[in-house]
């Protein structure tokens, strides 16, 4: 079977950043990670694309997206003053969203520097 | 390279010379630092109590001045220790001092991935780093008052999404008890101590590993991201967007003539 | 469709001077009629162009980091409530995104050029003006003080240097070159500084700043840029500067330019207790190179931050106030230095930087070739740019606000002794005709068929900085964007970008040098397409004629 | 004589906001308005009459009862007046205030009297941090007032602060007076650590030993004039200095060099 290459991939694990990353993966997980330090490797090698946990859950019961993405909305918009919180390791482009959301949930946005 | 810590670590190998001081005297050692940039005097019999000597620390100072282009860089066991911001605001402080008798820089070694993303993200939407509240409407900044710690120790939030964190497993044990106690969202490709406390879990692909996206390396530069992989779950941003479309069906809270603006000064 | 009836018309580029006209449009455009549509009433009222503003800092690194920086700013300025259809903002001296793109429409002003861009982190400054909305935007990357660039002007390799320019402008998905304080930046990563146009740049053996200025305008010209090269001059901000400016000046030699800010670069003196203005000296030489166009970088009075990728001059201004400072280095390419700043009328500096700004604007006779600009937020935040309007057309408020001024500072200025006053017609030249033609931008600043149908309708006011503050309709893009205050549509602002043509090759000259001084990946240095908000390339054009 | 009296009903989930709540402007309004005034409770607006029981109108003698833990804002910017509190009060307390007088029979949260420009604000319990600081950012803090804290106060107290005392009857947590520029600030218990740290000018003056910053440094021995002053002014405040050379004597320390700055601690020796 052949390896999907990725050159210059972009590691995100710590601050970083590291972008010269050679990726070597198959469909499911990646085998290996050039260049990457023992951190990094980690980070790379320990997720795979597989389907290990159910998409959702809601109460611990098994729910789909679409249920979980309602529900949470529910939640969030009737909170007085909800929480966005975290923000470190997710894309910009969800950052972005996610301070769309805290101010049109009138709550608070916060991120790992404050800690 | 001259290492600073409280414990002897693997870098003092890399290192030229290694300062330990006692824990705790992060503070002290910096306001002695900028004193002896300034040729000011300093106490010699508190200096001990750092650790350190009056000669190790005037040996620093000279060789900070005589390089060419000095670079601190700092982490968590500066910033999150007693003293906290100042420990922080003391390193800048004296990088800028330093300035006047060479050229002197200061960056912090962020712990996570794209944190300095949410920071650049959050300055230009809202004009503040972190620890902003929306609830008038408009951004307002107060580290203490709505930083996440502070507000869930105290039970001042009455509902939580987590994103790309684990504050379940990190935070003190009020601030869990809390986010046990009220709804909390959490999104993570993984299950979580946060996942496992919270109503509504939905499992997302991995930052740059099966999402792509953008994140910020802590010097504030923006990198592409290339996943290698084809994740079955939805990306955070997809999920967020998501929610927030589910949101905007609802009534808004904010009429006009119910404006409230508070600024501070 | 729309349709804006009975106005008395400012088109500078038609010669239409006030004269009562009808303006349509469709589809984003001007026309010359419609069937149809809403009709706005103009009568009693005032049409102008969108305001183009060919010199801010709105996006991007360092404006950031002021943000940051300036909490306390935050707090007291005005808060942008958000709406259903507007997102929250704070305005002040260094404004949020979507704060600042409220404002510039709020005052009529469309397109807006953001000045200072580093390649290495244009991604991030482009992804900030997509969060800048209604009005359309430009930008120009910096380039006087990149280091790879230098070593070939340093070498004598023009044929490659402009290959370079050229991909650097596509990498960073710019619209223009901006210079700033050619080879000083660069010095003072060393904690150095380049000061003298003839001697040698640190760190070289035989590159100077002059030449460096004289390198980039020719390659720029010669890639025919609509924009020609946008030049922040040595020795800003510093007493007896005005001649490093003239020398810049000759040094360019016919050659087009942009001379930034120029109020920041046309002083007198030896020391800060000596400055006195050289505006009239500036202005003699200046209207004689046709060549040439500036900005006003005009001050007015009052708290603002100041930002500049030159760091140098950030440093002293730090030492001389002993408040907040701030610097970002960026790599091999620049800097920037930020330090919050009050301008006072009993400072004597600041009281000849006052009346500079304003005097360079009275006696630059073509005001086709000076435009409005604070250098915000350096000189004034842009949302005060009506005060500046009420300054240029009333003389007598003018004089009233020279004797705030002490009488050593009046010595030291030309103000009082000038007596123009600014029509209509010339305010829309320098704000919107002259600015949009300087950035080489064909649909912009005027009201012709064919042109964006950016226009402003004002109410008729005595108070002229209310009347210029505070419009009654802004179109954008044919959409009416705000309506007597309200913000009414928030629609996206286009890009305008440049592909100057270069050789695929250059990357084969550039990859190994970039793989040894950078520390990113050559494949994730140039910014991607698709961060580009509604992108639209402008053609280049032939400048040997 | 007319008081306007707010009686908590019920405690809120999350912090209220209440800078309406101030005798400035309670004493122009009918009972009816004042019922009417808005709270902002995270991101509703509510009545104050859903939240607290109201009595009395147009005064601004103003009296609260409850547990106001959650409540932050009181007395914001007032002028004028006396607000007395009998409970717990959450952060801003007088903050901004400009005049008239504040007394809690209770403990406060943080920012006590932040960046106030006048008045009188009593704590008889503790206060959380910044009492009388400046605000994230702002270079100055408490510009002229009086904060008595009769219980303990917490981190960087009297940060920044241009003029006006402070007395704190409990300990002062850390960072005590830090960038202080000006002003009084009175330990009658000591402090913990870094107390005066960055300080540019000002007093602090200590009735315990304190556990100082290794940039400052001991000038001499002294009862200085101005102190017999200050202590008549802290006399009719209820709070008493000794300055009598035959009861002992104050160490002086200046500092800190680091910045370096003109500040002065002065320290208590009992002979």
């Amino acid at each position: 079977m052949s390896l999907n290459i990725v050159n210059n991939a972009t590691c995100t694990f710590c601050g970083c950043v590291c972008d010269d990353i050679e990726l070597h993966a198959d469909e499911e997980r990646i085998i290996e990670a050039k260049k990457a330090c023992v951190l990094g490797k980690a980070w790379f090698l320990n997720h795979t694309a597989e389907r290990l946990y159910p998409e959702a859950l809601i109460d611990g019961k098994e729910a789909t997206v679409d249920e979980a993405v309602e529900f949470a909305a529910e939640l969030l918009d009737a909170a007085t003053t909800p929480l966005v919180y975290g923000m470190s390791n997710i894309t910009c482009e969800a950052q972005r969203e996610a301070v769309g959301l805290a101010e049109r949930l009138g709550g608070v946005v916060d991120s790992h520097t404050s800690l | 390279m001259v290492l600073v810590d409280i414990r002897e670590t693997k870098s003092v190998k890399a290192s030229d010379i290694f300062l330990q001081i006692r824990p705790g005297k992060d503070f002290e050692v910096i306001t002695i630092l900028r004193a002896l940039v300034k040729e000011q005097p300093v106490d010699e019999s508190q200096v001990q109590e750092t650790g350190l000597t009056l000669e190790q620390l005037q040996d620093f100072v000279d060789r900070m001045k005589k390089a060419k282009f000095g670079v601190f860089f700092f982490g968590m066991g500066l910033s999150m220790t007693r003293g906290k911001h100042m420990n922080s605001a003391a390193l800048l402080t004296l990088a800028a001092e330093l300035n006047a008798f060479t050229k002197f820089v200061a960056m912090p070694m962020r712990g996570h991935g794209n944190v300095t993303g949410a920071d650049v993200i959050m300055r230009w939407q809202t004009g503040y780093p972190f620890a902003i509240q929306f609830g008038r409407g408009y951004p307002r900044y107060n580290p203490g008052e709505f930083s996440t710690v502070d507000l869930l120790v105290r039970g001042d939030v009455d509902a939580a999404l987590i994103l790309g964190a684990d504050p379940g497993a990190t935070m003190p044990q009020p601030a869990i008890d809390h986010l046990a106690r009220i709804p909390t969202i959490c999104l993570d490709p993984k299950v979580t101590h946060t996942s496992r406390l919270s109503r509504v879990h939905i499992t997302t692909a991995a930052t740059g590993i099966s999402a792509p996206g953008t994140g910020y390396r802590m010097d504030e530069v923006p990198l592409p991201l290339r996943p290698a992989l084809k994740s079955p779950y939805p990306t955070d941003e997809q999920v967020v967007r998501r929610i927030h479309e589910a949101v905007l069906k609802k009534p808004d809270w904010l009429q006009q003539g119910n404006r409230m603006a508070l600024n501070q000064v | 469709m729309l349709r804006i009836t009975g106005g008395k018309v400012y088109d500078p580029l038609h010669g239409i001077d006030g004269q009562i006209r009808d303006i349509c449009i469709h589809d984003g455009k001007v026309v010359d009629s419609v069937d149809g549509g809403r009709t706005i009433d103009a009568s009693g009222m005032v049409v102008f162009p969108g305001g183009v503003d060919v010199h801010t800092h709105v996006a991007g690194g360092s404006i950031n980091f002021a943000r940051a920086m300036t909490p306390e700013d935050h707090r007291r300025t005005v808060a942008f409530i958000r709406s259903q259809t507007t997102r929250s903002g704070l305005g002040g001296m260094a404004p949020t995104t979507f704060a600042t793109g409220y404002l510039y429409a709020g005052m009529g002003w469309t397109t807006v050029n953001e000045a200072a861009v580093p390649i290495l982190s244009a991604k991030h400054t482009h992804e900030e003006l997509r969060d800048v909305p209604i009005v359309d935007k430009s930008c120009c990357v910096l380039m006087a003080n990149n280091e790879i660039l230098l070593d070939l002007l340093e070498q004598g390799e023009m044929e490659r240097a402009r290959h370079l320019v050229a991909w650097q402008i596509w990498a960073a998905k710019a619209y223009g070159v901006k210079a700033v304080n050619p080879g000083g930046v660069a010095a003072w990563k060393w904690g150095n500084d380049a000061k003298q146009m003839a001697e040698t740049v640190p760190g070289y053996t035989s590159l100077t700043p002059a030449k460096i200025v004289t390198g980039l305008a020719q390659i720029i010209d010669e890639l025919g840029l609509p924009h020609p090269i946008h030049l922040h001059c040595n020795n800003l901000g510093a007493p007896g500067n005005i001649s490093t400016t003239l020398e810049t000046m000759k040094s360019l030699d016919g050659r087009r330019a942009h001379m930034a800010h120029l109020q920041y670069h046309s002083y007198g003196g030896d020391d800060w207790s000596t400055m006195r203005s050289e505006a009239p000296a500036m202005a003699e030489y200046f209207n004689q190179q046709k060549n040439l166009t500036c900005d006003a970088g005009a001050v007015l009075f009052g708290d603002t931050v100041t930002i500049t990728a030159d760091g140098p001059w950030q440093h002293l201004l730090y030492k001389l106030t002993g408040r907040k400072w701030g610097n970002l280095d960026v790599e091999n390419e620049t800097g920037c230095g930020i330090v919050p700043y009050t301008y006072r009328p009993s400072n004597l500096v600041n009281a000849v930087q006052w009346a500079v700004g304003l005097e360079l604007l009275l006696l630059i006779d073509d005001p086709w070739r000076i435009f409005l600009t604070t250098d915000h937020p350096n000189g004034a935040c842009f949302w005060r740019y009506p005060e500046i309007i009420q300054l240029l057309m009333c003389r007598d408020f003018r004089q009233e606000c020279v004797t705030q001024l002490s009488e050593k500072a009046r010595e030291r200025v030309h103000l009082p002794d000038i007596d123009r006053e600014y029509s209509r017609f010339e305010i829309a030249i320098i704000t919107s005709a002259g600015p949009a033609k300087a950035l080489g931008m064909p649909n912009k600043g005027h009201l012709g068929a064919g042109a964006d149908a950016d226009v402003v309708v004002y109410d008729e006011d005595e108070d002229i900085a209310r009347m210029f503050g505070h419009p009654r309709y802004v179109i954008k893009g044919g959409e009416i964007v705000i309506e007597e205050g309200d913000i009414r549509a928030t629609p996206e602002g286009r890009e305008f970008l440049v592909q100057p043509s270069f050789d695929r090759e250059i990357e084969d000259f550039l990859r190994p040098l970039f793989e040894e001084t950078y520390t990113m990946s050559f494949e994730n240095y140039p910014v991607e397409m698709h961060r580009i908000e509604r992108p639209e390339i402008s053609e280049c054009i032939d400048v040997s004629t | 004589m007319s008081q306007v009296t707010l009686r908590l009903k019920q405690t809120p989930d999350v912090p209220l906001e209440a800078e309406n709540i101030t005798p400035d402007v309670l004493s122009d309004l009918p009972h009816d308005e004042i019922r009417a005034l808005k709270l902002q409770l995270g991101k509703r607006t509510f009545r104050i009459d859903e939240f607290f029981e109201v009595e009395g109108e147009r005064s601004d003698q103003v009296e609260l009862h409850g547990d106001l833990k959650r409540v932050k804002w009181l007395g914001r910017g007032m002028t004028r007046g006396r607000l007395v509190v009998h409970g717990d009060t959450g952060m801003h307390l007088g903050a901004l205030m400009k005049g008239g007088e504040i007394d809690v029979h209770g403990s406060a949260g943080d920012w006590v009297g932040a960046e106030m420009k006048g008045g009188l604000i009593h704590v008889r319990g503790d206060a959380g941090g910044q009492v009388g600081a400046a605000y994230r950012g702002a270079t100055v803090g408490m510009k002229n007032g009086t904060i008595l804290i009769d219980g303990c106060a917490g981190l960087e107290t009297g940060m920044r602060m241009k003029k006006g005392t402070i007395v704190v009857g409990g300990v002062v947590k850390d960072f005590g007076g830090l960038q202080m520029k000006g002003g009084n600030i009175v330990m009658l218990s000591g402090a913990e650590i870094r107390t005066g740290a960055w300080m540019v000018r000002g007093t602090i003056i200590s009735m315990l030993p304190l556990k100082l910053l290794p940039t400052f440094r001991y000038s001499c021995d002294y009862n200085p004039g101005f102190l017999t002053l200050f202590a008549r002014q802290l006399n009719r405040l209820g709070v008493s200095l000794p300055v009598s050379a035959a009861a002992g004597v104050y160490q002086l320390f200046s500092g800190d060099c680091s910045v370096p700055g003109k500040g002065e601690i002065l320290v208590w020796q009992p002979h």
